[in-house]
């Protein structure tokens, strides 16, 4: 497993319900820095942007992420994800 | 096995139809349909809005299927989702299984269900008389319905 | 709460707008159709006839209703039994239940049918493609559905 | 709890499924004797009345009593009944 990516890389970052509403985008793409390896990093990241990221990442115990569809914990590495979300619990049916 | 999100409506009779057509080994058709009610937490809805994430919901609603199919002995299943504005007494979601026995059927009719809440990324966004809107909280009975399934595993 | 003995078919989705019209404090409406199997224990069926014993029908039915009330919350119920000659692929029964949430309204339909099984005077003669007929066995998986329910009584 | 009937009292009998089939009719008015007082004395006396009824009441285990359109078990006391239904167990749904 690699510890850290050699290279800075552009995804694709997306936003839903209140997380979009907050953040006032639904999509963007997005150069992450290189030290960028997990989801965790990821979101501590998010919080360090400022503007409307300030709000939406204020509580970002209650944000869950995808990277490509799938569900990821704050653990999993980005690796070669190329859309990455962001969005409360679901609450569908 | 088939997921459909739309904003129409839909006709549970036909959809039977459809699903069941041909197939006399079918005994058993179990149907959910949940719908928009009138009040939330006291205060009355004058309509609720879904949000939904386009590829990741058919990708996980695929799997959910899935894992039904892999769990009981169907036939056939149907998810059909709305999406967009809805109001109260409206339809949000229907669930259609069929199976040669009821209790395939049933089963996994609630089992499609109970995942669909906790893993489908849908959102909803109700608002009340005066237009204000407020996000739907996610239910811990949700996610406890959910994981009875896991220490049900086959 | 209703039940039904009829000969004619009947539309789900006709029933569902009948039993929930109006009432936006449904949030959840669960149905089982049972349907005629083309093959019993291997052997290709003709038809199915459906005789049952009018007035303790609708008694039992009316019981099992008031039951599931009971052990859940209910917004409406509904029984549909059909009797007379019926052809491979075409429905036999219909129990339709709704109420505020999905828990209920599925944990119902499932009792309804449970019990509709193993208690409603139907009995059931099937005929091969001869026209030779069988009367039908009780299952005992019917009773041990039925069972269920004792030993979770609220 | 009366331990014998004053009189013999006259009911309607059903029949359904095989048990109709086999008893070539599917009711019939009958008095019943004096000395029938439970369930389990009529299926007993059903058997001594001959001719379809031996074929139809040849296996009395399988078969159900109800009273009235309400079940009943073998100990039960026909009491005040009019009604009284013989059938296998039931197959509906």
């Amino acid at each position: 497993m690699q510890a850290t990516p050699t290279e800075a890389r552009t995804v694709t970052l997306r936003y839903f319900a209140w997380v979009r509403e907050k953040a006032g985008l639904s999509e963007e793409r997005v150069t992450l820095p290189a030290d960028i390896v997990t989801a965790a990093d990821l979101v501590a990241w998010m919080q360090t942007r400022g503007g409307t990221f300030e709000a939406a990442f204020a509580k970002p115990d209650a944000i869950r992420l995808a990277f490509d569809h799938v569900y990821v914990k704050r653990d999993a590495h980005i690796g070669a994800a190329r859309e990455i979300a962001f969005f409360p619990p679901v609450t569908g049916g | 096995m088939s997921v459909r999100i739309q904003e129409a409506d839909f006709d549970i009779s036909a959809e039977i139809a459809k699903l069941t057509a041909g197939d006399t080994g079918i005994g058993a058709v179990a149907t959910f349909v949940g719908k928009v009610r009138g009040l939330a937490d006291g205060v009355a809805l004058s309509s609720m809005t879904l949000e939904h994430y386009p590829g990741m919901t058919e990708t996980e609603l695929g799997q959910i299927e899935s894992e039904a199919k892999d769990r009981f002995k169907l036939s056939g299943s149907l998810i059909v989702h709305r999406v967009g504005t809805l109001r109260p007494g409206e339809n949000i979601v229907m669930v259609m299984t069929c199976a040669p026995h009821r209790g395939d059927a049933i089963g996994a009719c609630e089992f499609l269900m109970d995942y669909l809440k906790t893993r489908a990324p849908f959102w909803k966004k109700q608002a009340d008389a005066r237009g204000e809107g407020q996000w739907v909280d996610a239910r811990d009975t949700d996610g406890d319905a959910a994981k009875r399934w896991q220490t049900n595993k086959l």
